[in-house]
């Protein structure tokens, strides 16, 4: 019951933030609300077991995602207009799905009993074989990386659309480099204390970041959150350092290379089982033994995903801040 | 080889997407573009032949057999769809050398064809899956794809039209995961297949019910059936011509397929049209949204804005029609979603041909363009007349249908307003051609010249195509025809 | 019967409603993205307490252990997260070309904006 | 003598002017060459139509099979004498009017002459798809085609009023037909199973054996008010609207082609769809023909009013259409036989009318029938002719006009319609009032010796040529019309009479 207490509560609490989001002006605190949002919800994930989602979660969420708004904030304005109707469709909207999802939830099967038909049939399967077939003790990257890669796949092409978005709508107005010293915001640079733990922190967040990578068949971790930390450490280096010395260490255009290699590692995985006759992304093709097999493809295409993921998320976070040197220019 | 055609299918795009990235020149890019489009065409056609004669093709992804593996389950309905969208691209990527190279700026025009094959890619992916999430996830990409094409017009409001776009889309995405979500819970499986057996026998809980009902509203959201569909006339309008040409012959085909399949094959015509009222909101919808639609088409100033609210309507059409709940009904539908893609597909490719010389498509710019670029015109009326649904057209064919499965349901009086329908299309058609041919010729006007052949040839493949397909209707007739008795389970 | 068998998903639903209502009635675009983010994300809740079996553990294989929670929602939520991330990457840097384009990015001045066109 | 078969003469006479309108966009460079190519087709039709006349007998079936659009819904064309009927004087009166039209465009020197050919051969092709067409579907086909091409021959002077005219033309045609003549056929198609026009009705057998009475009187009103090339009453205004067009147009296609177009579908609706049979047991029967007895009725009145000539003719034509419906609705022998005896020689004398009055707006452009007082004497050929074509319509010796009124009167007394017959009668003495009073003042006007001006032109000598012929025919006609009766004997034959 303990537990369920405290999962309990963390669903109040994240009810409270939310309203509290609703009510709020102040964009920056909307923000700052969401990111404590993800976290909650991803401390709520740990609480339901979903390891590698809370995982997930606290990376995008309270990363990722909260750093992409702070730039917008940064190049938008921080307050929101207070508007005077009050949107009574909107509400009514609202609560019409409400009251929908509400009946649908009285005949749903009961929480958390094992005995609901959603545990039963595929899921089932791979809490008994998965192990068997694979090799890997985390079911979740098993199924992610094996049963469902194809899925995955997919989510690596949404990334590599988003990425591919941004850049073509972000572009720069003067087409030519930037390399305008002046112009780049890295106000942080002055801090010494600021650049010498950074310094010494990004080797560490780099090893992390592969360990994660590497890690992903035993334990929480995979190719996702792996670049997402990888990225993390170079958006570090770019917001210490300013964006033109991040640009020495890695241009657009390489970005650009890496974001499509990813994906094309990860299609190259699947296109060799197809050419030795097995069907697409069936590991299987990769060795005779069936595990080995297995292990290799998961790592291949963990490998694409990472690559993909950290370097879109640094190309994003790069076009953003360019923007901002954009109208510090102007 | 044959075997693997299905996969190829899709990841020939798919993968083709990212290799663009490392070809340096635009026009290169177009090049392998085009390519892979009419790689994809020719797959889907040999498919859809396949399956004419085989029946349905399954292909199980990693080797891992359904449900515990992902897999593409090919019937009629698929290979159908899937040919119609890469037709489709096909004839946009030809066109799309003139024209973009007109209306997007050197620097971008590789990213253009980057997405444009991603949107391809995951408008196929959605057609041939037999996995609700991974339909989930080739929708996203086609929607995300979608929405930096259109966000790349010229006018500042396409970016606007984007963002709604972008919310609305996802919103209805959302809708669908949950219903996802819910027949997850019930079930334990997302398999299609699996999923059609499981639900049948799944006793009738308010779960379900939901299930339905969210499944239902996501795709009305994507596909804007009336009341849903304020975000779609701007998207249309302000993307790049080529873009509007592509979504407006496939994005809501799309979105249809989707709801035929959540109907007839997740949850059985029994439990959609009887327990539930589905034929009553399809019905009211459906008509609400023909009348109200052309109506506002009538009063447009601007060419894409007019075609897009038909396009409203005419998806209305098809919802109408699905509403009938019988065989011709069903056909109707399926005969539209070609038909639509053919009409729509010449009209916006005309209207490309005059942005590409008048630099706008306001119906006040075009006086007198009839006598200047003969052919461009000549297009417009003849696809509008199978807009309008006049016999030897395309048009006629689905609108007979639709007439006679209302009749066969003895629902005259909607008959005639299927039929008063058509006539509010001949109006707006009617204005375009009182402009062009008989208002006098601006001074502006003066020096334009017809379209170049780049543009012209493919509008007028699918100008002809309408005339073809409206005279020799065996294709897709008898596909329809087989499309439908599978989809209400009745024996050939 | 324990009141947790639905409770849970009735906030989740709250939170859903939460989400969608700030997307539909707030004029300002960013504060739309948020709450097209919360609402995600309380999908994402929706899949995992639907994944929780009372009693269970992580799906990570060890000896000793044999109820395992759902890994299919897990996975599924993994890659929609990746899916609204970047959604939410897109509508962003289409915000910001917004602002630039039309020095605001509320709904209403926009439109005025357009109408005056 | 025959140098082609009857199914391959019957596919020429469709197919042949779309050959002669490709022709001439060929040859536009060339001067007067789509002249002469017109001519040309002209004769070849009347020659193909004359033989097919010639070896027409009801024992040999020609029919011809193109495609099939839906399964059961083909296109296709058959030989009927009813067919041939409207197909001869469609024939002989467009190569007149081709004729007709080499001189008035040349005299007025009208702008793009070419377009005009072309359409008036494309207008041709629809009117011979609709006199052979062998299925409802196939005659939907090219009652829309001639819809179409029509509509650029009435806007073709380009100016406001023209515009204006055209939409209003083009807008009750394409209402009428999309939105109660597609339904009446989907309506057969669903009662009947079918749509080809079969000798002694296509519903005549369900109906009958299930007693869907009450659905197919509801079809009736549909196909009446469908058919808007009949004019009948609520739908006539587009035929007044249509005389913007050149004298030319108005004269084939609204003296002859598009008007005989509607009520020849409607006499194949009345005869091969529903079948006399049935149509007599219809309950809105009787609505239909008091409906074409009011359109009778008040299109003279109003032609009464009309000081325009041309519109005054217009307004002639709906009344004389209303006749002819009247005929194939009473749906008994001898009104069969008057009514399709009325579309031929109506045709004749109509056109007759226009060609005269195409004539005195080139001699001096008056259009007006206030002015031509006294014309006779500055055009007394002219207005002989004139003379001809009013006794033609209004049904007096020595024209032939007689006949088709005659029986028309006997099939309303067979029917035992009393109020037709007082409507026929009075409709004829206001045919006397609105149409003979011009000829008359133009000859026996005192006042006429002031007003006499030279005329302002001549009028070209093909012009003149075309005139003296059709006037002639309706004068041959009446004196040895056996020919004719045969043919509308044949019909009767052939519907199962």
């Amino acid at each position: 019951m303990s537990l369920a207490f405290i999962h309990i509560s963390i669903l109040c609490f994240l009810l409270v933030t939310v309203l509290a989001i609703v009510r709020m002006r102040d964009l920056l605190a909307v923000v700052m609300l969401l990111s404590i949002y993800s976290l909650l919800s991803a401390c709520f994930f740990v609480v339901m077991d979903a390891v590698d989602v809370a995982f997930t979660e606290a990376a995008v969420g309270i990363g990722i995602s909260t750093l992409l708004l702070l730039s917008t904030l940064a190049l938008t304005k921080r307050f929101e207009r207070p508007h005077r109707t009050e949107p009574v469709l909107a509400l009514f909207l609202v609560l019409t799905t409400g009251a929908l999802l509400v009946y649908g939830t009285l005949q749903m099967p009961p929480f958390g009993s094992a005995s609901a038909p959603a545990h039963q049939h595929v899921a089932a399967y791979y809490i008994e074989q998965s192990f068997l077939d694979t090799g890997i003790a985390n079911m979740v990257t098993s199924v992610l990386a094996s049963y469902r890669g194809y899925d995955t796949l997919g989510e690596l092409m949404v990334i590599f659309t988003a990425g591919i978005g941004v850049l073509a709508l972000l572009e720069l107005k003067t087409d030519t480099k930037v390399s305008r010293k002046t112009e780049i915001p890295a106000p942080m640079a002055a801090h010494h204390i600021l650049r010498i733990v950074s310094k010494m922190l990004i080797p560490f967040i780099l090893m992390f970041a592969l360990y994660v990578q590497f890690h992903g068949d035993f334990g929480p971790g995979g190719g996702f959150q792996a670049g997402v930390i990888f990225s993390s450490a170079i958006v570090l280096y770019t917001m210490v350092f300013g964006l033109d010395a991040a640009l020495k260490v890695i241009s657009f255009a390489w970005l650009r290379f890496f974001a499509a290699l990813g994906g094309l590692v990860f299609g190259a995985t699947g296109v060799l089982a197809l050419v030795s006759g097995k069907n697409f992304l069936d590991y299987h093709a990769l060795a005779e033994d069936p595990i080995r097999a297995q292990h290799l493809g998961v790592l291949l295409v963990e490998v694409g995903v990472g690559i993909t993921v950290a370097a879109v998320i640094i190309l994003v976070f790069m076009s953003f801040t360019r923007q901002m040197a954009e109208n510090g220019k102007a | 080889m044959n075997s693997q055609l299905p996969i190829l299918l899709v990841i020939v795009p798919l993968l083709a997407a990212p290799l663009c990235l490392f070809i340096k020149k635009p026009t290169l890019v177009w090049l392998f573009a085009s390519i892979v489009s009419v790689l994809a065409l020719l797959f889907s056609l040999i498919i859809l032949s396949q399956v004419w004669e085989t029946g349905e093709l399954v292909y199980s992804l990693g080797g891992w057999q359904a449900p515990i593996g992902i897999e593409y389950r090919i019937d009629l309905l698929n290979a159908y769809l899937s040919v119609i969208v890469a037709a489709l691209a096909c004839i946009c990527l030809l066109a799309a050398y003139k024209s973009i190279g007109e209306e997007i700026k050197k620097g971008k025009q590789t990213l253009f064809y980057v997405t444009f094959l991603l949107c391809l890619a995951g408008m196929l992916g959605v057609v041939v899956t037999g996995d609700v999430f991974n339909l989930f996830v080739f929708m996203e990409i086609a929607a995300l794809s979608s929405y930096v094409l259109i966000a790349m017009g010229k006018n500042r409001k396409a970016l606007i039209a984007s963002l709604t776009y972008l919310l609305v889309g996802t919103l209805g995405a959302t809708f669908i995961l949950i219903g996802i979500g819910l027949v997850y819970m019930l079930t334990g499986s997302l398999n299609m297949q699996d999923l059609s057996v499981l639900l049948l026998s799944a006793p009738q809980s308010n779960t379900l019910f939901t299930a339905f009902t969210f499944f239902f509203v996501g795709t009305c959201l994507k596909l804007a059936l009336f009341p849903l569909h304020w975000w779609l006339p701007n998207a249309y309008t302000y993307a790049p011509s080529i873009v509007s040409v592509f979504l407006a012959a496939t994005a809501t085909k799309i979105a249809i397929y989707i709801l035929l399949r959540v109907i007839f094959s997740l949850f059985g015509s029994e439990f959609s049209y009887h327990t539930l009222p589905l034929q009553n909101i399809l019905m009211t919808l459906g008509l609400a949204g023909i009348l109200v639609c052309s109506v506002i088409a009538i009063f447009q100033q601007d060419l894409k804005q007019i075609f897009a609210y038909s396009s409203v309507a005419q998806v209305a059409y098809m919802m109408l029609a699905l509403g009938m709940n019988n065989i011709s009904g069903l056909m109707a539908t399926l005969l539209h979603l070609f038909n639509h893609a053919l009409m729509k597909g010449a009209l916006f490719l005309a209207l490309a041909c005059i942005m590409y010389r008048l630099k706008s498509v306001q119906l006040s710019d075009i006086a007198g363009l009839g006598w200047q670029m003969p052919w461009t015109m000549a297009a417009i009326v003849i696809a509008g007349f199978s807009l309008i649904g006049l016999p030897l057209t395309v048009g006629f064919i689905s609108k007979w249908y639709m007439l006679l499965a209302s009749f066969e349901n003895a629902w005259q009086p909607i008959a005639l307003v299927i039929l008063f329908g058509s006539l509010l299309a001949a109006v707006y058609i009617w204005r375009i051609v009182e402009k062009a041919y008989f208002s006098p010729l601006t001074t502006n006007n003066q020096h334009i010249k017809e379209a170049p052949l780049a543009l012209l040839v493919p509008t007028w493949l699918l100008v002809l195509a309408n005339l073809y397909f409206g005279i020799d209707t065996r294709f897709s007739l008898s596909i329809s025809l087989h499309t439908a008795q599978m989809l209400l389970g009745v024996a050939p | 019967m324990n009141i947790l068998e639905s409770f849970n998903y009735w906030i989740v639903m709250a939170l859903m409603m939460c989400g969608l209502y700030i997307m539909i009635a707030q004029g300002n675009l960013i504060k739309k993205i948020v709450g097209l983010t919360i609402f995600q994300t309380s999908v994402f809740i929706f899949y995992i307490s639907m994944a929780k079996v009372t009693g269970a553990t992580a799906p990570i294989i060890k000896e000793g252990l044999e109820l395992y929670s759902n890994p299919l929602p897990h996975v599924l939520i993994l890659t929609a997260i990746v899916v609204g991330i970047s959604t939410t990457a897109l509508a962003l840097a289409l915000v910001i070309r917004i602002r630039q384009a039309y020095g605001t990015i509320e709904e209403d001045e926009i439109r005025a904006k357009d109408r005056l066109e | 003598m025959t140098y082609l078969s009857d199914i391959s003469s019957l596919q020429l006479l469709v197919i042949l002017p779309v050959f002669a309108c490709l022709a001439m966009a060929c040859t536009r460079k060339l001067k007067n060459a789509c002249e002469l190519m017109s001519i040309g087709t002209g004769l070849v039709l009347v020659l193909v139509t004359c033989q097919l006349w010639h070896n027409f007998s009801l024992a040999n079936q020609v029919k011809v099979e193109w495609i099939e659009l839906i399964p059961g819904l083909t296109l296709s064309l058959s030989l009927t004498p009813l067919g041939l009927l409207f197909a001869l004087a469609a024939s002989t009166l467009w190569l007149t009017t081709a004729l007709y039209a080499i001189g008035y465009l040349r005299a007025l020197q009208e702008h793009s002459q070419t377009r005009f050919y072309q359409f008036f051969a494309l207008a041709m092709t629809a009117v011979m798809g609709i006199a052979f067409a062998d299925n409802l579907l196939t005659l939907y086909v090219f009652y829309e085609l001639l819809t179409l091409t029509t509509f650029p021959l009435v806007v073709h002077s380009g100016k406001e009023t023209a515009v204006r005219g055209g939409r209003v033309y083009f807008a009750f045609l394409l209402f009428t037909s999309v939105l109660f003549f597609l339904l009446a056929i989907v309506g057969t198609w669903f009662i009947g199973g079918s749509l080809d026009f079969t000798p002694g009705g296509l519903l005549n057998r369900p109906i009958m054996n299930t007693g869907a009475l009450s659905a197919a009187s509801l079809l009736l009103p549909l196909f009446v008010l469908g058919i808007g090339k009949a004019a009948v009453f609520p739908f006539y205004q587009w035929l007044p609207a249509a005389m913007v067009a050149p004298t030319p147009v108005s004269a084939l296609l609204h003296a002859v082609a598009v008007v005989k177009g509607g009520v020849f579908t409607l006499l194949k609706v009345c005869l091969y769809i529903f079948g006399t049979d049935v149509l007599v047991e219809l309950p809105s029967q009787q609505f239909m023909l008091y409906l074409a007895g009011f359109s009778i009725l008040f299109a003279s009145f109003m032609a009464l009013q009309q000081d325009n000539l041309k519109k005054r003719l217009a307004y002639s034509t709906i009344s004389q259409l209303g006749y002819i419906s009247m005929g194939a609705l009473l749906a008994n022998g001898s009104a069969i036989l008057g009514a399709s005896m009325h579309l031929v020689v109506h045709a004749f004398g109509k056109i007759t009318l226009f060609f005269c009055a195409g004539a005195i707006l080139v001699a001096t452009n008056k259009t007006l029938i206030s002015d031509m007082t006294g014309l006779g004497r500055q055009m007394p050929f002219t207005m002989v002719a004139f003379f001809i074509g009013s006794l033609t319509i209004i049904g007096l010796p020595p024209a032939a006009g007689l006949w088709s009124k005659w029986y028309l009167l006997q099939g309303a007394m067979t029917a035992e319609q009393w109020l037709l017959i007082l409507v026929l009668a009075f409709s004829s003495i206001l045919n006397i009032f609105y149409l003979l009073p011009i000829p008359i003042r133009a000859f026996f006007s005192p006042a006429a010796a002031i007003t006499v001006k030279p005329p302002v032109n001549r009028v070209p000598t093909s012009m003149v040529l075309s005139i003296a012929f059709s006037s002639t025919v309706c004068l041959v006609l009446f004196f040895l019309p056996e020919s004719l009766f045969q043919l509308a004997q044949a019909i009767l034959i052939r519907s199962g009479q």
